[in-house]
């Protein structure tokens, strides 16, 4: 089975207080360096057929006016190899 | 879990003719004789399905095989009550409130996990107990969270404290159920074992109780709700009977060792929702004979428990069981934790229509099995037979033990350290300071950065809610007929006399309810206490057990269910012995209410009750001196009761315009309280035979503070001499100023400042 | 006769049975209306009630924007129906983008239960004509996704047109664009605003106080003096 | 600056609540094929410094202690190009 994978993210104008909320903890728990957060979603749909143009045409739309809200919101689409996720090593 | 077996399918053929194969029933928390015994029931050795079923069943948590002998006093002990419907055993009580209602109500624990996954740990506390409630045939109607954590100051509290509140919030705000009080409580004792405690409380009509039990042949059983994962698999019987400091080291610390790892599961309230309208709609439509919803030990409860109940057996095909996992065994099956499921009794007829009112709803529902005219609960598994076992015995007849008990060694030291002996404040400046210390202090501070992420008005029927005395909620929109909760538990004080403890527990739980002008009826518990296995926290339970049964006779006031959690201890550091108490009452028009709020200028504050110098296991010991020593506050259960029956007829009678029961922090922290809510000030005299800071101070039991308007004082205080309450005139609402007159007045933006910072402070 | 009022109810809807009760408190009678049904039943106006439909999930608003009774109410609301959406209703209206905008995860990412000082700025909607335009009133708010976000063009549009029809007083609550806490669209018929007035219909229980009441009272005499 | 992800995402055995009430809503709004749908957390943080080793293992010890709950959760760290986002073409 084939994944794709679509990231949505706020605007880069819109506040994002999940983000910095998670900025502000770092230094207290000791983590210095990082300049800015942003937090957003990410889907990964499973497709039961090939990802072919009309698949992500498709994915694409549903993106465009389901997954995201582009008032507010961007997003992409892409395909993912397919691993076992664990920790990153 | 991968350890019990999942190649080649265990049948009961296959274990009949395989008696010597080795079992992991150690890792599934079984004792040898314990597995011996399922041995001699079954007269062969169970299948890894009949092992995976006991060994949950038989776990701590749903067996109770160490409390049961000492809970047995709450029915034993029970004074007769009419308004007792349904009595303790079944999933909640029951009781009457009159003009043809019946309220159910609960309380449960979710400690271990909320430590493990804060939000998730609390969210599923909520949606366990919210299950319970519908399973009895009734609405819920309103939510209550009593908490305790570790110093508020303590880093871990940090990361603790605002994921509980938030998934207590996120669960019951998206089920749309009320949250109309609880308790916020920090000591170290709690540092790595917060409680987590969650009751519910639901409304029916007499004729619409229901008990879970499976009667009737040919009646189909129907799981409908979330499908199964493999989430929560052993949850039950290893978080809640191995001590816990190994488990949760396991879960923190990087590395997992697998088997053991404790699982924690995901809450979808969304589903929860759609499970209580779909439920109540079944009800209403008289499509169930049974019902029972799958908490702890999922599946392998609720078959054992409806067969057992009802007067057949039951056939259960488990390969039908809608899976969220494909490759889930039946032993996991048979033990996953998944949440929001129910489990239903139906009749053949009706059937269908059941169905199609789940369909309605969006919500999954499977004919899984149904009622036989056997004694035998038989599941199968792709049409072979992996349990063959009598109910009665995985379900009720688990082991029951009589732990070794030993007054603790400690304790005759910790009551000889008599709070008497603390300095008290050497002049009115140091007097003013301690009083705002105190109100400022974590325990005593303004809670409402916790409640305000609670909805407490959805439902539309919340009449009272935090920081008032109880919650009060409508059941009848025409008469005005009500209902009022309370939780209480002082830790403090059952360690220093955990028979003393329980009772004060109740004692405020019920003065609480009372202050509100509700008549108390019955009550609900959870005990959170130390391991069973430590003679001395087994101590400390039957004496807390002993002294709730015997003050639940002297008031009246049946208990009706609860729960118990044990293992509440990190190493050989135990948490207070805990017993938290809740009192339901009822009033019989909402109109009455008494709220706490001194509100109107003039009116005249009266004391109830005797003063006297107690100060063991008292917010103020704690606080100014980080002391705890000597003996908690006396129990005067009578005084309770009369105290009860003049706030309530005070209520009725229209006599009183605010009531404020007085208990941690004593009278200063009520007064506070009632003129912050009021946003009027008060003018106070010291009684003539009183030290200042002990009648500040004391907790002595059997007190609130009233305001009186003046054209009811005669009324009033007759009431008080005719019944023999002492009354005792301290005070006048008054101006914008808490005056104590000769030693020090606080400006009202002061107390607010300091009552209204610490906690966002802390964790905002 | 008096006007029939709907109150939609989606998988996860709340505060449906609050609505309902505000409208029968109003006079008006109420009409539960069910979201796989196209019908609306011959009702005069429609609330969109609060509560977390479809659990919020994805965004709050962003699944029962395609149930099939907001067809009907998207269609009646362009030929003038008075259409109130609360809380999670006014978030179903901007996802359905019968109000512009958007509503964010409050600035503080708490949920937020208090009474609400509001100001209400325009009494000429279908729903607010029972008020003084610029009356301060007082009703529970208790959302965690209630910050209104719109780009600055849409904003001022709104501001000149006196389409922001509620504005939070005594500090903003979740860090609303210009302290907004409700909207209308062009025509006034539909209207959108986070706190919930259903909740203040009764002095007995909530905050003790009947701000809300004015709500409902407005859309009945609109309904049937017209 | 360099820009490092983290995706964080239910591990497969836990229940998504989210993730499942999306994939519910596919069909009904006329999307087919899509077998499964899970849902997720991004992280998008923005470093000071070069991601360096040190960099990342520090990020991959905030991502295990603090980003994610590993009794419920996988995460993944990887360094992105920082492309400007728009809708996928
Ligand atoms: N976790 C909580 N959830 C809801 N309400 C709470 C919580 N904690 C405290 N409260 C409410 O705050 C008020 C004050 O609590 P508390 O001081 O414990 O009351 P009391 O001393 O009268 O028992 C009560 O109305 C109580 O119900
Ligand atoms: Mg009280």
């Amino acid at each position: 089975m084939a994944r794709v994978v679509v990231d949505v993210m706020l605007k880069p104008e819109i506040l994002d207080p999940q983000g910095q909320a998670v900025q502000r903890a770092l230094p207290r728990l000791g983590f210095a360096g990082i300049a800015d957060v942003r937090q957003g979603k990410r889907f990964e749909l499973e497709l039961e057929g090939p990802v072919d143009d009309a698949a992500l045409a498709q994915i694409n739309t549903m993106a465009e006016t389901f997954l995201a809200n582009t008032v507010i919101e961007d997003f992409t689409v892409r395909v993912e190899e397919v691993a076992d996720r664990g920790e990153a090593k | 879990m991968s350890s019990t077996t999942r190649t080649p399918l265990d049948t009961v053929k296959h274990a009949s003719g395989t008696p010597g194969a080795e079992q992991p029933w150690a890792e599934l928390g079984l004792s040898r004789p314990e597995y011996e015994r399922i041995r001699e029931i079954l007269g062969r050795r169970p299948t890894g399905a009949e092992l995976a079923m006991y060994s949950v069943m038989w776990s701590e948590h749903c067996s109770y095989k160490s409390s049961k002998v000492h809970l047995k006093q709450f029915g034993d002990k029970a004074p007769p009550s009419d308004a007792l419907l349904v009595g303790i055993g079944e999933q909640a009580g029951v009781v009457d409130v009159g003009q043809g209602y019946a309220v159910t109500f609960k309380v449960e624990s979710h400690n271990h996990p909320s430590y493990v996954e804060p939000y998730q740990g609390a969210a599923t506390g909520i949606g366990g107990i919210v299950r319970d409630i519908i399973a009895m045939g009734a609405r819920p109607v309103a939510v209550m969270d009593p908490l305790r954590f570790g110093a508020a100051d303590h880093p871990d509290t940090k990361r603790v404290l605002p994921g509980v509140v938030a998934g207590i919030g996120g669960y019951g705000n998206c089920l749309g159920l009320p949250n109309i009080g609880g308790e916020v409580v920090f000591d170290p004792c709690y540092q790595g074992n917060p409680l987590v405690n969650a009751l519910c409380v639901g409304v029916m009509r007499h004729e619409d109780i229901h008990l879970a039990k499976a009667a009737g042949v040919g009646n189909k059983v129907i799981l409908y709700g979330a499908r199964t994962g493999g989430d929560g698999i052993g949850g039950a019987s290893i978080l809640a009977s191995e001590t816990f400091d190994a488990v949760s080291g396991e879960a923190l610390g990087t590395e997992g060792k697998g088997a053991k790892r404790p699982s924690v599961q995901v809450g979808d309230p969304f589903q929860e929702k759609l499970l209580i309208e779909c439920t109540l709609e079944a009800f209403a439509e008289d499509l169930v004979v049974g019902i029972q919803d799958l908490g702890a030990a999922g599946l392998s409860c609720a078959t054992s428990e409806l067969a057992s109940n009802g007067t057949g057996g039951m056939r259960v095909e488990l390969d039908v069981v809608p899976l969220r996992d494909a490759t889930l065994s039946p032993e996991e099956i048979l033990m996953s934790e998944s949440q929001e499921r129910m489990c239903a009794v139906v009749e053949p007829a009706k059937a269908e229509r059941f169905l199609a009112v789940c369909e309605k709803w969006d919500v999954t529902a499977t004919v899984i099995g149904e009622v036989t005219d056997g004694d035998r609960l038989e599941i199968y598994w792709h049409g072979e037979q992996i349990v063959d076992v009598p109910p009665r015995t995985v379900a009720h007849d688990g082991p029951v033990y009589e732990r070794p008990m030993a007054r603790p060694g400690w304790l005759d030291a910790l009551r000889a350290d008599d709070a008497a002996k603390l300095p008290r404040p050497a002049d009115p400046g140091e007097l003013r300071a301690q009083v705002l210390r105190l109100v400022g202090s974590p325990n005593q501070a303004d809670k409402s950065w916790i409640t305000s992420q609670y909805d407490r008005f959805v439902l539309g029927n919340t009449v009272l809610a935090q920081p008032e005395d109880s919650g009060m909620i409508r059941i009848d929109e025409e008469t005005g007929l009500g209902v009022a909760l309370a939780t209480d538990g002082n830790g403090r004080y059952a360690k220093l006399d955990p028979y003393a403890g329980a009772q004060l527990a109740l004692a405020e739980s019920y003065r609480n309810v009372a202050a509100t002008g509700a008549r108390p009826l019955a009550v609900t518990d959870c005990l959170n206490f130390p391991s069973p296995e430590d003679p001395a926290g087994m101590w400390q339970f039957a004496e807390a057990c002993r002294g709730l049964a015997d003050a639940c006779r002297t008031l009246g006031t049946p208990v009706t269910g609860g729960n118990v959690s044990l293992y509440n201890q990190t190493g050989d550091q135990p948490i207070h012995p805990t017993p938290v108490v809740g009192v339901l009452g009822v009033i019989d028009d909402v109109a009455r209410r008494t709220p706490m709020a001194f509100a109107t200028e003039g009116q005249l504050l009266y004391l109830l009750g005797d003063t006297r110098p107690e100060l063991g296991g008292s917010a103020w010991s704690q606080v100014v001196h980080e002391h705890l020593g000597g003996l908690p506050p006396a129990v005067d259960l009578e005084r309770e009761r009369l105290l009860a029956e003049i706030l309530i007829a005070a209520s009725r009678d229209g006599m009183i315009d605010a009531a404020h029961d007085l208990s941690d922090g004593g009278l200063v922290q009520a007064v506070v309280e009632s003129c912050l809510r009021g946003g009027h000030g008060a003018r106070l005299v010291v009684p003539e035979e009183l030290e200042a800071a002990v009648f500040l101070f004391s907790e002595s039991q059997g007190r609130a503070v009233v305001a009186v308007p003046r054209s009811e004082e005669m009324r009033f205080t007759d009431m008080c001499g005719a019944r023999g309450l002492p009354a005792t005139r301290i005070g006048v609402v008054d101006g914008d100023t808490l005056e104590l007159q000769g030693h020090f007045g606080i400006p009202l933006t002061e107390l607010r400042e300091t009552y209204e910072r610490t906690i966002p402070e802390l964790f905002a | 006769m008096t006007a029939r009022i709907g109150v939609v109810t989606f998988p996860g809807s709340l505060d449906d049975r609050d609505a309902l009760r505000a409208v029968r408190l109003a006079g008006a009678e109420p009409v539960p209306l069910w979201h796989r049904d196209r019908n609306l039943q011959q009702v005069d106006a429609v609330v969109l009630p609060g509560g977390f439909s479809y659990g919020d999930y994805l965004r709050a608003g962003a699944i029962s924007r395609f149930a099939p009774v907001m067809d009907t109410v998207i269609e009646q609301a362009g030929a003038g129906m008075p259409v109130l959406g609360i809380c999670n209703g006014f978030q179903v209206l901007t996802e359905t983008h019968l109000l512009p905008g958007a509503m964010l995860r409050n600035n503080h990412l708490h949920f937020i239960c208090r009474d609400q000082k509001l100001r209400v700025e325009n009494a000429g909607t279908a729903w607010t004509a029972d008020y003084a335009a610029g009356q301060d009133i007082r009703i529970p708010l208790k959302n965690i996704d209630g910050r209104y976000t719109a780009d600055e063009r849409t904003l001022d549009e709104l501001e000149a047109t006196g389409r922001v029809v509620f504005r939070y007083l005594d500090g903003n609550p979740n860090g609303s664009l210009r302290d907004i806490a409700g909207i209308a669209n062009e025509a006034g018929n539909v209207v959108g605003l986070m706190p919930h007035p259903e909740h203040a219909v009764e002095a007995l229980v909530g905050t003790g106080r009947t701000d809300g009441l004015g709500f409902f009272t407005s859309i009945l005499k609109r309904l049937i003096t017209a």
